[in-house]
């Protein structure tokens, strides 16, 4: 028997299973108030998933209200946060979007169909603006390299991600490969998307205009992602009822595919009023939130959605994850054209109810009121928490504990330095990551400027002007361990800095917050901490926070993963052609490394070979970090730089050999007076690049750099022809001047070994389950 | 009025609009085919671009030959008419059986997107003629199904006949047979390449402009075309 | 000589975009009444000698956790000794 | 309604690259003596009514022409009816 509102007035003493649901008391009570009466079954499944961590930010909105209380005065913002996905002006009537979003548990229990389905969530919220999604990218974070869990986990996640991108038609132009113990059994898999649209083309999530109609298009709703609500059905209501559904679900990249071009034709045709797409929490989110936005009320005849699974219950069709479906607002006239379109690109739609001025959000089901409820009540006004929060216990011995000489032995011989060189480029951390990113196209849509392992992605936007966007994310969690406020803005630092030195200008900013639970005061003070570094920054450096995603819940009993605030920074470039890639090119141009070097290990990735872990990380200098922006961003507009690389793990050292590694020319360099050779070569310190200057430049360039006040170090020279005088005829070699000398060969090999001598071997095993999935 | 070159888009077709890009940079005319047409729109010649037709979940290119403008592609082709399939355009020519053998899994079982060198062993075709015959070039090369397979019968006769027109150079990417990256009909007018020339047509956005010809090439040959 | 057949199928809840593409081709060419279609996959497993004792223990259990993936997936197994 | 179970496997004589991982990797865990293993497709069509004349005809042919490809890969049809 279906519970509907009639048969919860006259029961108002049944037993809910509202604890099964994840709420709690208080929660039943509040909806028991804001209803009158006892809620239906569908009404607390809706309420239950509406009001969770996940769909309400009940326990992060105070703290992420600071995004908008503190964000900076700026033309550039067109939709702010609240939305699917902020958007910001690129100027010539463009404007781009884009946002980050985890999929991290899913990933663990399902490693290809979870990330797979993680792309294909994020492209949904961009499509769901308006845009055309031009690429995507994936922070990913795992355990120790070699534990057995990485490895059952890692290559199921690449196929994931690489098999519903490639099979999409967007190129991944970057993303991030960590390894940390702190992710052992939580694993981090955040994805990015971003696309453009012209300024007219925005769309915004809103059911409005009375009498107009809500289609549900794409695929079909069937049983999949609705593990918690399965309890509601099929124990409580009917114990004979359907089995328990699987939580996970299954992507189709391929009707994601055919979505987007339905979607963006229905868009542009001017068929479409408000748009939404289905995410966690399905038909009740997508309902709930358009009717919130829009006139405020809707009614929906659930009998009418199409199903993949005819023994599915009301509730049940609520929550459905099911993937690649959307939901859009039409007016009757335009229904025909709409269905027109669908049809033309195979994609099922049916309209499924119509917008309403009763402030009421009402489903029926076979004739049977099953939900009546205020939409905003679910959608926008679930509960908020100020969950207690205070410093941790062992934080001041954490940062106490600084690896001075003294606490950790270091290199101090030529041949010992040289080690250290190939220790770091050899570590899973700054190995080359090729074994991941070869199996994603970076080629397709042919729009990609700059791609893995540039220090930052960029695209064109258009064509015919050069227009495009740079896009990088970062985050050094053991930065953010040893202090989470300095940690949050290192990785808004070092994402800025990717981007200016790729010759874009930094614009907004989004981000992924991944924590441990948020009922432990100390995670919940890592969070404050980390929202409140974030937003001071970005309000200083005058970029806003356009959206992001809460991650909470990374943990492993009483562990929780160290603070991983991933940002991502999009930055715009008038004319692609003036980007700046990171390998150098030029035989005599000159090497320099703009900002300042201090002795700053703690958190380093040399100090984290070590097993150490410690210390107060690098000190952020903001006015520093726009400073280099600027320079970098000028110089590459005015062409008098063939190079540049941030630095940022690994230090000099590592920078200096990733630009050779990928320009295959060898480079001979020296230390500057008065820093010791270690120090320069690997530590950490932040504000700093490496620029590589044409002599013909090196006037115009030092002279620019002194006169805004950066300090600018020539410490290097491009030389292709090292080879002869170092023992190696006919190699590229690179020189460190009384320290040592190393081929590009003997770089390459054992920076290129380390992924596949992990990964390689045992990929025909890991890949048999998912081979049946990739394409 | 330059030459007319059909690309057609099925759904999950992915690389059409840079197929059509490329046509332009050579100095042609892109016309949009849409796999549902039944009239060629007069096309001068058609390429099958690269992507995933209907996801591709069958076989590659196994549903896609089933195509209602692939009948018109196919009984064309038999005559003559310049056919380019990249990718999965030459997998539903291995499937159309307008190209002998058939592309399966790549030996090592991943997708693999990588800047591919390979040597132009054939410039007989309207597809190749702008090359020098021996030239190497650079083009990517993005597939998970690209290993080339067919018969020793079958690879004899390809190699006998000036049939094989790129290889593969430096280590085998996909386990192709004796290295074979791209083939075509005993008339040469059709071609099936697995790498992307169409990807190498901006140096702004390729490893390199190496692609180009082939497209160049097509135009070249309509030219002398009736 | 021993030969297992082991099917893997997914879980009949579980989509499967390529049982639905073969369903629409079938269509599509004519094939009337094709009420549903799913994709699994076949391994035919030549073993040494007979399949017995702790080895035929070892494949069931290999069968259901390296050439399936219980999280989606169901399997049978089949021995022709 | 009618069963139609199609399996479509490799050539004998074309690589097979997955059953070969398949193989490497029951070894690896354990298996011993595992000669060969080949990894093919099973398709499971659920048909309305009886599968004969034409229909029956019409699936065989696309057994041979649509699920599988002759130039690679065999097939056999079973039906339920
Ligand atoms: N960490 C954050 N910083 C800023 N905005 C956030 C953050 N987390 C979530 N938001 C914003 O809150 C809104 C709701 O988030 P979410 O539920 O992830 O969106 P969706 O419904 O599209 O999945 C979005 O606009 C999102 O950008
Ligand atoms: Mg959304």
């Amino acid at each position: 028997m279906i519970d509907s509102v009639n048969i919860a007035r006259e029961s108002p003493d049944t037993e809910q299973p509202w604890a099964d649901l994840g709420l709690k008391q208080d929660e039943y009570e509040s909806i028991k108030e804001i209803l009158g009466r006892r809620p239906t079954s569908s009404e607390l499944a809706m309420y239950s998933v509406m009001w969770s961590e996940h769909c309400s930010y009940k326990s992060s909105k105070v703290h992420l209200r600071q995004f908008g209380d503190k964000a900076p005065k700026t033309d550039a913002l067109l939709v702010g946060i609240g939305e699917n996905a902020g958007v910001v002006d690129i100027g010539d009537g463009w404007a781009v979007t884009f946002k980050v979003e985890s999929h991290n548990h899913p990933s663990y229990v399902e490693p290809y169909q979870g990330a797979a389905t993680g792309i294909g969530g994020i492209v949904r919220d961009i499509i769901s603006m308006g845009a055309r999604p031009l690429a995507v990218m994936d922070p990913l974070r795992f355990g120790a390299a070699d534990a057995p869990d990485t490895r059952r986990v890692l290559p199921g996640v690449v196929a994931g991600i690489g098999g519903y991108g490639n099979c999409l038609g967007l190129p991944n132009i970057g993303g991030e490969l960590v390894f940390d113990e702190s992710y052992a059994g939580n694993p981090l898999v955040n994805a990015l998307c971003v696309g453009s649209m012209k300024h007219e083309d925005i769309h915004l999530a809103s059911a409005k205009g009375v009498d107009n109609l809500v289609v549900l298009y794409g695929a079909r709703t069937g049983g999949d992602g609705i593990g918690g609500v399965s309890v509601l059905a099929s124990e409580t209501f009917d114990a004979n009822g359907p089995a328990k559904r699987p939580s996970v679900q299954v992507g189709d990249p391929f009707m994601e595919k055919l979505l987007i071009e339905a979607t963006l034709e229905v868009l542009h045709a001017g068929l479409v009023e408000g748009i939404q797409d289905l995410g966690g929490a399905g038909i009740s989110c997508a309902t709930s939130e358009l009717a919130s936005n829009g006139e405020g009320g809707m009614q929906v005849y659930l009998d009418r959605v199409l199903l993949r699974d005819a023994s599915l219950s009301p509730e049940e069709i609520l929550m459905s994850e099911s993937q690649e479906r959307m939901c859009a607002v039409v007016t009757p006239e335009k229904i025909d054209a709409f269905m027109q379109l669908c049809k033309k690109w195979e994609v099922e739609a049916v309209v499924i109810g119509e917008v309403t001025d009763t402030g009421r959000l009402v489903i029926d089901w076979y004739g049977d009121t099953i939900v009546d409820v205020p939409p905003r009540s679910v959608a926008h006004d679930g509960p908020v928490y100020e969950r207690p929060f205070h410093r941790p216990s062992w934080q001041d011995a954490l940062q106490a504990d600084t690896p001075t000489g003294e606490r950790l032995p270091r290199p101090s011989t030529p041949d010992a330095l040289k080690h250290t060189l190939l220790d770091l480029i050899s570590s899973p951390n700054l190995a080359s990551k090729s074994w991941v990113t070869s199996q994603y196209d970076r080629y397709v849509l042919g729009n990609t400027i700059l791609a893995q392992p540039e220090d930052a992605g960029m695209i064109r936007v258009d064509e015919e002007s050069g227009l495009g966007v740079a896009i990088s994310t970062d985050c050094n969690s053991r930065f953010a361990k040893l202090d989470p406020y300095a940690g949050a803005q290192l990785a808004l630092v070092e994402s800025y800095r990717n981007i200016s030195v790729a010759g874009a200008k930094p614009l907004a900013v989004t981000n992924c917050l991944n924590f441990g639970s948020p009922e432990d005061p100390e995670v919940m003070w890592q969070f404050a901490q980390a929202t409140t570094g974030l937003a001071d920054a970005c309000l200083e450096l005058g970029i806003p926070v356009t959206g992001g995603n809460v991650s909470f819940y990374n943990q492993t009993g009483e562990n929780a993963i160290s603070p991983t605030p991933v940002v991502g920074v999009l930055g715009v470039i008038n004319n692609v052609e003036h980007r700046t890639p990171m390998a150098w090119a030029g035989d005599g141009d000159l090497i320099y490394i703009l900002g300042d070097t201090a002795d700053e290990f703690a958190g380093s990735e040399w100090a984290h070979l070590q097993g150490h872990l410690g210390g107060l990380p690098p000190k952020v200098d903001l006015p520093a970090e726009k400073l280099l922006s600027e320079i970098m961003v000028a110089a590459s507009h005015e062409g008098m730089i063939t190079a540049a690389h941030d630095v940022s793990d690994g230090g000099v050292g590592v920078a200096v050999t990733e630009m050779a590694l990928r320009a295959n020319i060898g480079a001979r360099f020296w230390i500057p007076e008065n820093i010791d050779p270690f120090v320069f070569l690997f530590s950490e310190s932040t504000a700093r690049a490496i620029a590589v200057i044409p002599g013909t430049e090196e006037l115009r360039f030092s002279e620019m750099c002194a006169a805004r006040g950066m300090r600018a170090t020539r410490f290097g020279v491009v030389d292709s022809g090292l080879g002869v005088n170092s023992g190696h005829p006919g190699e590229q070699v690179i020189v460190c001047d009384s320290q040592f000398t190393l081929t590009i060969d003997q770089l390459r090999e054992v920076n290129e070994a380390t992924l596949p001598a992990l990964f390689g071997g045992e990929k025909c095993s890991a890949q048999v389950s998912e081979s049946y999935w990739d394409q | 009025m330059s030459a007319r070159i059909g690309v057609v888009t099925f759904p999950g077709s992915l690389d059409d609009v840079d197929a059509a890009r490329a046509i332009r940079i050579a100095g042609g005319t892109a016309v949009a085919l849409w796999h549902g047409d039944t009239d060629l729109h007069g096309v001068d010649a058609v390429v099958l671009p690269g992507g995933f037709s209907y996801g591709d979940y069958l076989r590659c290119g196994a549903i896609a030959k089933f195509a209602p403008v692939m009948s018109l592609v196919i009984d064309k082709a038999q005559v003559g008419l310049p056919v380019l399939g990249i990718c999965n355009g030459f997998q539903i020519l291995c499937e159309s059986r307008l190209l002998p053998g058939a592309l399966t899994r790549n030996d090592h079982q991943h997708f693999i997107c990588r800047d591919q060198r390979l040597r132009i062993e054939s410039t007989d075709t309207p597809w190749t003629m702008d090359f020098a015959l021996g030239q190497e070039i650079v083009i990517p090369l993005k597939n998970g199904e690209g290993g080339y397979v067919a018969s020793e019968v079958v690879l004899d006769e390809l190699f006998a006949e000036n049939r094989v027109i790129a290889t593969y150079q430096g280590e085998n990417p996909n386990g192709s047979y004796r290295n074979v990256a791209g083939i075509s009909n005993k008339a040469g007018n059709v071609v099936g390449l697995m790498p992307h020339p169409e990807h190498a047509v901006e140096l702004l956005t390729g490893p390199t402009i190496d692609g180009v010809p082939f497209f160049t090439s097509v135009l070249k040959s309509l030219i002398g075309a009736p | 000589m021993a030969r297992v057949v082991v099917n893997v199928a997914l879980k009949p809840e579980i989509l499967d975009p390529q049982g639905r593409a073969v369903q629409g081709a079938l269509s599509r060419l004519g094939l009337s009444g094709v009420m549903d279609v799913r994709q699994g996959k076949q391994f035919i497993i030549d073993i040494d000698g007979e399949l017995e004792g702790d080895r035929a223990d070892l494949l069931e259990k290999l069968a259901g956790e390296l050439l399936s993936n219980p999280v989606i997936e169901d399997f049978t197994l089949t021995v022709e000794n």
